[in-house]
Parts: C-alpha cells; structure tokens; sequence
C-alpha cells in the first residue's frame, strides 16, 4: 500500500461522514418541539386535524394492512364529508410499516414527532402492536388497533377496537362444546396469538371436560403442512381450532382435503380466516368450515349495508368486507365520538372521555360500546359458516355484547394464565 | 405401522415438491453456477399461469394439462430475458449472480402485486387431485401428492434422458465439463448457456403448476421454498442429478419424520444441523464431479 | 536420504489411472527436466507429491514423508511449485505477492501490523528475478515471463528446497528463457530443481538430467543424450524429437 | 490441465486492486480522515438534527458497523455472509436480555415471560446476563465464538463459495425459526420490546437518546479504526490473496481457513456490537432481524457502495437506509421497485460500487489533466 492519493483519501472520510449526517437532514425544523415529558403535542393550528395511519403496505403483511387502511380511509372521507370532528378536517398521513417492526417503530415516532398527529390508527401484528407501544406510551400519544389479538395487555395509550380472547376464542369453545366436540387439535402459526389462544383454548378445555389431543405450531409463512395434518388425522379430534395465518391457511386447507377430511367429520374452527382469505383459499376447499368474528360482511342491519356498500363503491364491487376492516372503520368513529365528547383533541382529555363511559356507535356488527376501564370494546361474537360462494354466513351469535375482559379475570378456569 | 408408512409417503412427497423446485436449480446453479434467488419467482410465474388460463378455459383438468407446457414456455422465457440482460454479465463472478437475481426476485414480487394483486390468487383444482387414494383401508394418500411425485419423476427422467441422449444435452455437458474447451471447439456457449437456462427456468414453472395444487398462490409463493431447495442441490453435489434426487427425498423423509416427532422448529434446526454434519464428512455434496482441477 | 524419493506412487481418478506406480529419485542440486506427452501424467505427479492429488506410495524429501499430509504442510516442509497458468496475486504488488510468500512463519502480532521495510529475503529475489524496478506493480498487470519470474521468486521467498516448476517457460521469448535457465542453474546449487517442459530446446541446455513420462509410467531415465537415444522415447515422442 | 481456478468460484476479476484505494492511507492523513469524520458525526449531526432525525442516524450507524465487517470479509476476503443477521441477532439479544431484566429489577422476570411463557423463574441462561459485564463482553464474544465454532467447520472442510453463502443463509433461517418458537423465554416474534432503561439511563429521556447516538457514532469511528488497521496489515495483504487465489496461498504454507476465519470471526464480532447498540438506539430486536431478508440486505449496502474499501461500505449502508426511509415514505411500492434495482444496477454495472465510480471519475480528470 504505498503512494496513495492520501490527501483523497482523508478528504472522502470527511465527506462521508458529512453525507452521513446529510442523509438524516430531512425535515430537522419540525421536529425539534417534540419532548417526551409533556406528552404529544398535536398540530390544531389549521382548518384540519391530522391523524396517522399505520399499516404495512409492503412486504408480507401489506396483503391483509392495506385492506384496513382503505377502510380506514372510507370512514376519514365519511366523516370529512359530513363536516369533520369539531369542525376540522381530518387529514391522513399514511405510513409504511414494511411488515418490519423496527420500522413500525420508527414510523409511530415520525408520526407523533413530526406529523404531529391527534391519533394513530394501525398495526396488525402482535408484534408490530409491541413494537410501538412503548412509543405510544413514551410520548403520551394515541394509537387504535384494530385487530383482534390475544389479550393480557391493557396500555392507557392504546384502543384496542378488535376481539380480545373472550369474545373470540371463548365464544367459539362454548359453540363448539354446545355441539357436543369432546376433544381438539391445535394448530397455529408460530407467534404470540395462536400460542397464547391455545394456553386458553387448554385451560378451558380442562374445565370443560374437553380433551386437546395435540398442538402443533408451523413457522410463519411455511406452506407445508402434510405432516400436520397427518397428526391431526391421526389424533381422531373432534374439531381442529386453527390459529393460522396467511398463507399458511391456504396449504393447510388444501393439505385438509386431500386427506379426506371435511367439515363434516371434523371441523375446523378458524379465528384469522375472514372474507377476503376465503377469496384467496377457495370454497372448494373451505365450505363448510366454521370461523370466530365478530363481524361479517353478512351480518344483518342498516349500518352494514350502508359500510359494505360504500365500501364497494370506493373500492370495487368485487372487494369483500372483513372484521379486521370493520374494526378498523369504526375505530375511527369511536375517536370522533371521543374527541366530540371531550370536546378536545388533546389526548388526556379524549381519555378522560372514554373513562367516564358511554361511548357508543352503531357500528356494522351491532352497537358497540367502549369500555373505559380497559379501552377495548364490547362485542357481539358471532361464530359463521363458509358457504359455496364465499361468504360467510352467521350460524350462532352471542346475543348481546360481550364485556371485554383482556386478563381473562372473570373466567375461574384462567386463573394462572396471565 | 400405517402411520409409519402414511409418514413416509409424506416424507417422499415432501421430497418430490423439494425435488421439482430443485431440478430447475441443479441446471441453472448446478451446471451453470448461477445462484438464481429468482427461481421462486419463475415459480410464482408458473402458478400465476394457471390463474390466467383458468380465466380463458373453464375445465380445471383440461387447464392444468394445458398449464403445463404453457408454463414452462412462460417462466423459461423469463429466465432467458433475466439471462440475456444480467445473467450473462456475471459468469465469472457467480456469487454476484445471488445479489442481482434477489433484487430481480424484489422486482418480479412487485410486478406480481401490481397485476394480480397483493392477495394469494385461487385456482381451481380438477376433482380427480383434490381427493384421496385409499391404499388399504387405513392408509390414505393424497392424490395431488402422487400427481405431483409422478410429475416430479417424469421430470427427472426427461431431463436424464435428454442430457444423456439430444445433441443439446451434449452439447450443456460439454460446455460444463470445460467451458474454454467447448468455446475453442465451436460450441457456442452462449447459446448454450440460454438454451440451459431456459429448460431450468422452464422447471420452475412446472414446479409453480404443481404447486398450485398443494400451496397458495402470491406473489412471495416461491420464496420460503428456495432456500432450502438450495440446499439439496448443494448437499446433493453441484452439477449432479442423481444427487440431488436422492437427497431430496432423503431429505424430506428426514424432515417429516423429525417433524412428526417433534415440531416444525425444532425439525429445521435439526435438519441444519445434520447438513453441516454432512458437509464435514462430504464438503462437495453427496456426489461430485471429478476433474483434475483444483476443487 | 537427502532429495526427492518417490516409490510405486499410484493416483487414481474414478477409475482412470493417472499415475500408475512410478519410482523417483532426484538426488539434491539435481535440475531435472521431467517430459512427456500431454496425459502422460507428469502434472498429476507434481499434484501428488505436493498434497493436491490424493496417492498412494511414498514420497519423501530429506527423509522426510510427504503422502498423507496436507497441502500447506508440505509446502512447510520446503516443498514449493508453480503452476501451468501463472498463478500470482493479480491484485496485489509485485512486492506484497513476495512479502507474502515470505511470511508464513510470522505471528500473529507482525501479521496485524503493517510492513514497515522490506525484507532482506525479499528485496535479494526481486533482484534476483530483476523485478525490482517494477517492485511496487500490481503483479496483473506484468507481461507473462515476469509473472513467471515473480512465482519462481515467491518460492525463492518462501524458502523452499524443492523447486517444482511445471512450464515455467511457456510463453516467454528466446532472452526469457535463458536469462531463466540461467537461474535454474543458480538455484541448483543449494536447490534441487525438478521441471516439468515442453521446450525441448531450453531442455537440451539445461537439464542435467531427464525424465521421460508415459502413460502414468516413466518410460526412461538418464541424461539428455541418453534419453534421446532411447528407442521408446523416440517411438512414443517421436514428434516432439523430430522437432527438436 | 491443472489450473488453479477454482472451478466453482472464480476469483472475481472486478473488484478492485487493493492498493491505492482510499481509506487504507498513510497514517498521518487517515487520522486527518477519521477526525473530520469525527468533527462531521460528533459536531455537526447533533447540532443540525432533531432528535428524531439523530435517532434515525444512530440506527444507520448501527447498520454501517455491520456493512463494515461485511466489507471485511467479504470485500476483502472474499466470503459473502449472507448470515450476518444471525451475528447482529446474537448482539442485539444480548444486550436486550441485560436491559430487560434490568428493566425488570431484581429477582423479577422481564414482563413477557409472564405474560406468555407464565414461568416463576428465570430459565438459567438468562441469569448471566444479568450481569451488565457478562452481558457487555457477551454481545461481541458470543457472536465472535458462534462465527469462531461455525467458521471452523466450514473453513476447514473447504466450504466455500455459494455453499458457503447458500449454508449461511440456511443458519439465518434455521436461528430464526428456532428463536420464534421459544416465545416463552424469547418472545416469539415479538422478540425483545419495551426497553426502558440503557444502564441506569432512562431511555425515555431524549438526552439520553442522544448519548446513545454518541456512542454508537464512537463506536462506528472505532468499528472504521479496526478495520482499517487490518486491511493495511500484513494480514490485509494476505486476506486480499486468499480471496483471489485460496488455493495457492495454501502452496504458500498457510492454511486459508485460519486467515478467514479471522476476518469472519472480527465481521461477525462487529455484526454483534451493532446489535447490541440497535437496542437501545431502535428499543427492539426480534427475529425479524435475523431471518434470510435482513441477512440479505445488510449485504446490499455494502454492494452499493462499493464491498473492497473501507468507508464504501458503511458509507453505503447508510445511504440505502436512507432512501429506504425517505421512499417508503412517499412511495412505497415504488421503494420494492427501488430496492430491485439497487441490487441489480450496482452489481452488475459497478460492481466496484459507487465508491469505484470516485476513483473512476478521479482517473478520468488526471487523464484531462494529462491531456491538457
């Protein structure tokens, strides 16, 4: 290494790092007035009020996400058009997650610091929600998540406007012991929802008299399942509890069939399976199964039609309509009653609301009610059937919301589960 | 012993899925050191394929035969575009080859999601292959199974046979045994490299056919099964067929039986680990290719 | 025993015999030229005695065994070749390519630092392959005698006793190789020299002694004179002897 | 014909020489270099940037480190690591496992295990680790002996090439899978999140958070100061001819696979330090980290901006996840398109990477110089 242009050399280090601090330059005067002590400050200053919405729109989850940001951007038009929230504008940012939670994070915290948003709408993934819950948290800002999961968490800065497990997992247990299935097989996607629904599922099972005959987990994404359901074959259940996801549900109903077995031998309850997976499946693997939602695009009422309706207007008359989506769609029309309610964007003030009770809306799937103590929300669970042309249809309902009950604390039998 | 055996079917079909993605590798990364990350993408074209021609036909059967050659033809012509604009450039630095067709497997996802969209399409599969076969009265196999292992074995005698007996199969061995050699005797290489990647480009999308029939279709179908694909055909001995069927099966035997014993996880880490014991004892694969230059 | 000794040394590749039980002895400070027509088996031999080709047999070198141990070992041993196509780090000086043929003895602590100065080892084969001048060049981008000069330097460097130089000639004109033959002479007198040639010429002028190769057998064995007037040489070389 | 091409992997014939290449310079100027690089990361950045931007620099940093070693081992060496992921995986689990018993306090069990894997006690290899030395020396030795073990397998055997690339691959994948389904005592997919503390430090506060970014651009300036003193030893020398002729060095009297082996051991001890340092600078690792994807694209950096220097890399790292930031703000199916081509485009049209196109330009102005 001998007669090198060093004087190059030296002067390229410094542009380098001269670069480096370049390429982080963006948009250094707006974010300078964020601090994490005082809580979020939100941009109220003009004729509109930003809120942020978070979803993955590329990578692997961007499949299911992109879903619930149209449906959050079709209640955001909704509202505009009837007048906003406290007579502002609702004007949305859109972030990418890129299914990486990393990434989630860093997009929560641009969306506070620097967009300066009234609240975040988004996340789907356990994962993703865990990812920005200490920045929600951190900067004492709102975030509204709109999936169902797996409960045993209650944040003061997160609406969780999904099922939690009682209203969900529970009530499929009770349709599935109402029908006379004695015994389970498990089978779940690698990650926390199917894991932590399946310690329920065992611990319900074992005050019920039920028998779980076996558990199995494939990574996430895997599309081989001849193994599995060959134990599930083998294990003689009399049900299958499927806490799948994604493409994973494709390979396992396909694998399901072909070795002989149907809906009518042993049946599988579905909790990540809506309208818009027995698209991509097919009935002719699918029919006849069984799902746990809260929500169908079949669920009777005024206010669903009018949701399904203006939704295929926006999107496509071939676009079906989901519960993650319905969640999502109301979740925005709880924060407008909220804010209304407060009669403030200010995030303590809007919690405050929420806390003294009686936050309602009639949302698609029925009425629902915000419970203040935990910030989730009270739920009809409906258990539904996948018919020949694709939709589901509702084959037993709960009858009249459900208190949500994250910790599961009101079950004797899931004492020691959190 | 019906659970054994129902356990080994599975383990062989597993194999036979492994095997139709990896015959389309032991070409393109065996014969022409191509580390193809695209090669889930061609598989993803050949599903896709069926998709579309199920829009045009309306027998499920009638259009998977159809699919078949059409698919072939389809992802072969992909290859050969991929080839002729990048492959080419590459030969003599085939690690790069797995950078560049990584990002060409970025780019055909997305062109994926931008014309059939972001959601696993479905296809319709003929009754015949959604049902099973009863062997004895306890033993029940699939019958997309067995398509796909009776596909999986024509494919790889066709391919034996043609690289043993057309003058193009000679023609791919010369131009691999001692590419300088065949380039100085008239060969034209270049051609031959097409015309080779053209026929493991065009395994691929009968691999994508196949699978429509046992796995979903998207856009990152292929993806999570190229790695390990990969790995039979290193482990099997690059540039050897017959290695890369028996460890195929061998392999998917391993994993089902691992699997079945104990989970999913627990099976991939095991089936690592017995690879990088394998390759301790045999560094160039279970078989390997012989000259007198330094390997 | 001093020299390269080897005995009923056999390689075989999947059945093809390469080399099929060949007897040597080149005493030390021989310059023996081993020939042969092409397949007849010499390079496989080179390959053999420096670990690259598994055989079976024996191969010793100033008593010591070589069969069974691994490239780098042998090399350790005093055991240093070239190669057909040179072989030289293309993107790397003239100066490191013999810096690190001279170095791998060195610990770990002289290995992290940086050369300060060029070895004494060094800088004598730089002239002694009379590269200095170019001393600083990647070695890419000499002309293919000097990239010859620069491997034969390397083993120089390197320190070995047994110089195996299989066609170190090829290519490089009528001064090269004299100027080369000149320096095989010098070597062999504190190295034993073995050449693997084609240059029938350049063999005529410098061998001292000669193998003949065919086959996988050595066919005949003796000075150059006798190896010429050797019936079989001349019936299996015959084209290679009618042109010299 | 015996040649000594190697005939799975040929050696590469565009990367460039190793000489003359800036960032290996004589020693007075490099310092000059490495202090303006100081004045830039230390002086400017904090005073310019907000804290939400400095906190997006310091996870650029973190990347850079990894893209430093890869530029090591496999710029210099010649060995694509695909499966760095594993090594920064290995970092960042350490260090988070310290922070979040930590976090826990004494005797208590991070809140995850509670919540889902619903154990009394910490399982034993956790317990190390809340020692903050242990944990500390664990970031950089774990991933350097799991690389030291692994390297002497497959150095040894002679695995190298695409087998090598391809098996390192498959590690990323198997360590992924493996981690996810200890959701009990891991976290699942989740991985490690809600780090609140970084030694006593709140991280809630953002001084703190600046500090952080200090240490990772202390750490990055050091990560720089390493690699160059290799890359100009004896032993850089040395690495450049394993990587170009593996075989002949061998007729040399060394043995390859110990050469390698430290530059993958010192590239996967780096991998480890930037690990460590995402977590408290991003406040998560997860398997998400580790898997084939990440693996891949912290080599795509490197490619970038050019794999045999020594600031190409890093500074490629940074600039890609830069425009992963800025893209995928505006445009994000635009960004996969992007991304596509940023693998494409560079490998194959530069493959010295943009810092090649420097020296390019520079050797184009001294021929107009000549010329005029």
């Amino acid at each position: 290494m001998f007669r090198i242009p060093g004087r190059r050399s030296a002067a390229i280090v410094a542009a380098v790092a001269a670069f480096a601090t370049l390429t982080a330059c963006g948009a250094k005067t707006t974010d300078s007035a964020t601090t994490s002590g005082a809580g979020a400050t939100i941009d109220t200053s003009g004729s509109s009020v930003k809120v942020g919405l978070l979803n993955s729109l590329s990578g692997t989850m961007a499949i299911s996400e992109v879903t619930v940001r149209d449906s959050l951007k079709l209640a955001i038009d909704e509202i505009n058009a009837a007048g906003g929230v406290l007579g502002k504008q609702i004007a949305p940012v859109s972030e990418d997650g890129g299914s990486d939670w990393p990434t989630f994070a860093e997009k929560a915290q641009k969306l506070i610091s620097q967009d300066k948003v009234a609240a975040v709408f988004g996340c789907w993934t356990s994962a993703s929600r865990k990812a920005v819950k200490p920045v929600f948290e951190k900067n004492k800002s709102l975030l509204f998540y709109p999936v169902q999961y797996e409960g045993l968490e209650q944040s003061p800065y997160i609406f969780y406007t999904g099922a939690t497990t009682n209203q969900q997992i529970v009530p499929g247990l009770d349709y599935l012991k109402a029908q006379g299935k004695t015994s389970l097989y498990l089978v779940g996607s690698d990650y926390v929802f199917p894991r932590t629904a399946n310690k329920i599922i065992k611990a319900y099972a074992e005050a019920n008299g039920m028998k779980v005959l076996g558990e199995d987990y494939a990574p996430l994404g895997s599309t081989e399942f001849s193994t599995i359901v060959n134990k599930v074959k083998a294990s003689g259940a009399a049900a299958v509890f499927n806490t799948l996801n994604g493409d994973s549900n494709v390979a396992f109903f396909k694998e399901y069939k072909s070795a002989g077995l149907t809906a009518a031998s042993m049946p599988v309850v579905s909790v990540s399976i809506a309208e818009e997976e027995v698209k991509s499946i097919g009935t002719q693997y699918l029919a006849g199964q069984l799902t746990a939602w809260n929500y169908y695009q079949t669920t009777p009422g005024a206010a669903n039609e009018k949701f399904v309706k203006a939704y295929k207007a926006k999107y496509g008359a071939d676009k079906p309509t989901s519960d993650p989506m319905e969640a999502a769609y109301t979740s925005v029309y709880l924060w407008k009653a909220m804010v209304e309610k407060a009669g403030s964007f200010e995030v303590e003030k809007v919690k405050a609301a929420s806390a003294a009770g009686g936050i309602t809306y009639d949302a698609p799937e029925g009425k629902v009610t915000v419970d203040g103590a935990t910030q989730h929300i009270f739920k009809t669970a409906r258990i539904g059937k996948v018919g020949d042309d694709g939709l589901i249809t509702e084959v037993w309902n709960s009858g009249e919301p459900i208190k949500p009950d994250p910790f599961l604390k009101g079950y004797p039998w899931a004492t020691g589960l959190s | 012993m019906t659970l054994v055996l129902s356990q080994l079917f599975t383990g062989i079909s597993i194999g036979a899925v492994l095997l139709l993605i990896a015959l389309g590798l032991s070409l393109t990364f065996g014969q022409m050191n191509v580390i193809n990350m695209a090669h889930g993408e061609l598989i993803a074209a050949g599903a896709y394929t069926v998709y579309v021609l199920q829009k045009v036909l309306s027998g499920a059967g009638l259009s998977l035969l159809i699919a078949l050659p059409v698919a072939f033809v389809v992802a072969g012509l992909l290859g050969v575009l991929i080839e002729v604009l990048l492959i080419r450039r590459l030969y003599a630095r085939p690690l790069d080859t797995l950078l560049v067709t990584w990002g060409v497997s970025l780019i055909l996802q997305q062109v994926f999601r931008d014309v059939f969209g972001a959601p696993n399409v479905q296809t319709r599969a003929p009754s015949a292959l959604t049902g099973s076969i009863h062997v004895t009265d306890d033993l029940v196999i699939s019958s997309s199974r067995v398509f796909i292992l009776v596909l999986a074995l024509v494919a790889v005698a066709a391919l034996t046979a043609g690289l043993r007996t057309t003058p193009l199969g000679r023609r791919i061995r010369a131009v691999v045994q001692n590419r300088d050699l065949a380039a100085v005797s008239g060969l034209a290489t270049g051609r031959v490299d097409r015309l080779t990647f053209f026929i493991g480009s065009g395994l691929a999308g009968i691999a994508g056919v196949a699978l429509t029939l046992v796995g979903p279709i998207g856009p990152t179908m292929g993806t999570n099964l190229i790695v390990n694909a990969f790995l039979v055909v290193v482990v099997g001995g690059i540039g050897q067929l017959k290695g890369t069927v028996i460890v195929a099966f061998t392999l998917g035997i391993v994993q089902s039986m691992v699997e079945y014993t104990t989970t999913v996880s627990v099976a991939s880490v095991i089936v690592f680990v017995v690879i990088v014991a394998f390759l301790q004892w045999r560094p160039q694969g279970l078989f390997t290719l012989r000259t007198r230059s330094l390997a | 025993m001093t020299g390269l000794t080897v005995r009923d040394l056999k390689v075989v590749f999947d059945g093809f015999v390469a080399v099929g039980g060949v007897d040597l002895d080149v005493p030390a400070g021989d310059v023996r030229f081993i020939i042969g027509p092409n397949g007849a088996g010499k390079t496989t031999l080179v390959d053999a005695i420096t670990g690259l080709a598994r055989a079976t047999g024996t191969v010793t070198f100033d008593g010591q065994e070589l069969l069974g141990r691994k490239v780098h070992r042998i090399a350790r041993l005093g055991v240093g070749r070239t190669f057909q196509n040179s072989t030289v780090f293309e993107e790397l000086t003239v100066l490191q390519n013999l810096d690190i043929a001279a170095g791998w003895h060195r610990g770990p602590l002289t290995l992290l630092r940086r050369r300060t100065s060029i070895p004494p080892r060094v800088q004598a084969a730089l002239e002694t392959i009379r590269l200095t001048a170019v001393r600083d060049q990647l070695a890419g981008t000499l002309p293919h005698g000097q990239k010859q000069w620069l491997e034969i330097g390397m083993l120089l460097v390197q320190d070995a006793k047994l110089f195996l130089l299989d066609e170190p000639v090829a290519g490089m004109s009528h001064e090269e190789r004299d100027a080369t033959g000149e320096l095989l002479g010098e070597l062999s007198r504190d190295h034993t020299v073995v050449v693997i040639e084609h240059d029938m010429d350049f063999l005529r002028r410098f061998a001292r002694t000669v193998t003949v190769m065919h086959a996988g057998r050595i066919l005949s064995e003796g000075t150059v004179a006798e190896v010429q007037a050797d019936p079989r040489v001349q019936e299996v070389y015959l084209g290679h002897s009618v042109e010299a | 014909m015996t040649t000594l091409q190697d005939p799975v992997i040929a050696p590469d014939p565009t990367i460039q020489p190793a000489t003359r290449r800036f960032g290996a310079g004589t020693g007075s100027r490099a310092v000059i270099g490495f202090g303006l690089a100081a004045v830039a990361l230390f002086g400017l950045a904090p005073v310019v940037l907000g804290d939400f931007r400095l906190g997006l620099l310091a996870k650029y940093l973190c990347l850079a480190i990894v893209a430093v070693g890869i530029g090591l081992a496999w710029g210099r060496g010649g060995m694509l690591t695909l499966g760095q992921g594993v090594f920064f995986g290995l970092g960042g689990y350490a260090m988070a496992m310290h922070l979040k018993l930590t976090d826990a306090g004494p005797g208590q069990l991070p809140d995850f295990m509670q919540l889902y894997g619903q154990l009394d006690t910490l399982p034993w290899w956790w317990k190390p680790f809340a020692s903050p030395a242990f944990a500390l020396a664990a970031t950089v030795l774990l991933p350097m002996l799991v690389a030291l073990l692994l390297g002497l397998l497959i150095f040894r055997r002679r695995v190298r090439g695409a087998y090598f690339a391809i098996l390192s691959q498959a590690l990323c994948a198997a360590l992924a899978i493996f981690l996810i389904g200890q959701q009990g005592t891991t976290g699942g997919t989740n991985g490690l999140t809600d780090i609140q503390g970084f030694f006593g430090y709140d991280l809630n506060d953002p001084l703190n958070r600046r500090t952080v970014y200090f240490v990772v651009a202390a750490a990055l300036l050091a990560v720089l100061g390493i690699a160059w003193q290799l890359m100009r030893s004896r032993y850089g020398e040395l690495l450049v001819a394993v990587r170009d002729g593996e075989e002949r060095v061998r007729f040399l009297g060394y043995d390859p696979a110990n050469v390698k082996l430290v530059a993958y051991v010192v590239a996967a001890g780096m991998a480890g330090l930037a690990g460590a340092l995402f977590v408290p600078a991003v406040g998560i690792i997860s398997p998400a980290m580790i898997g084939v994807v990440p693996s891949i694209e912290f080599v795509i950096g490197v490619a970038v901006g050019g794999r045999a220097g020594l600031v190409g890399p890093a500074l490629g790292a940074i600039a890609v996840a830069w425009a992963r930031t800025a893209l995928s703000e505006r445009l994000p199916s635009a960004w996969t398109y992007f991304e596509g081509l940023l693998f494409i485009l560079p490998v194959v049209f530069l493959p010295g990477g943009l810092a090649s196109l420097a020296v390019l330009l520079r050797r184009r102005t001294a021929k107009k110089e000549v010329a005029a």
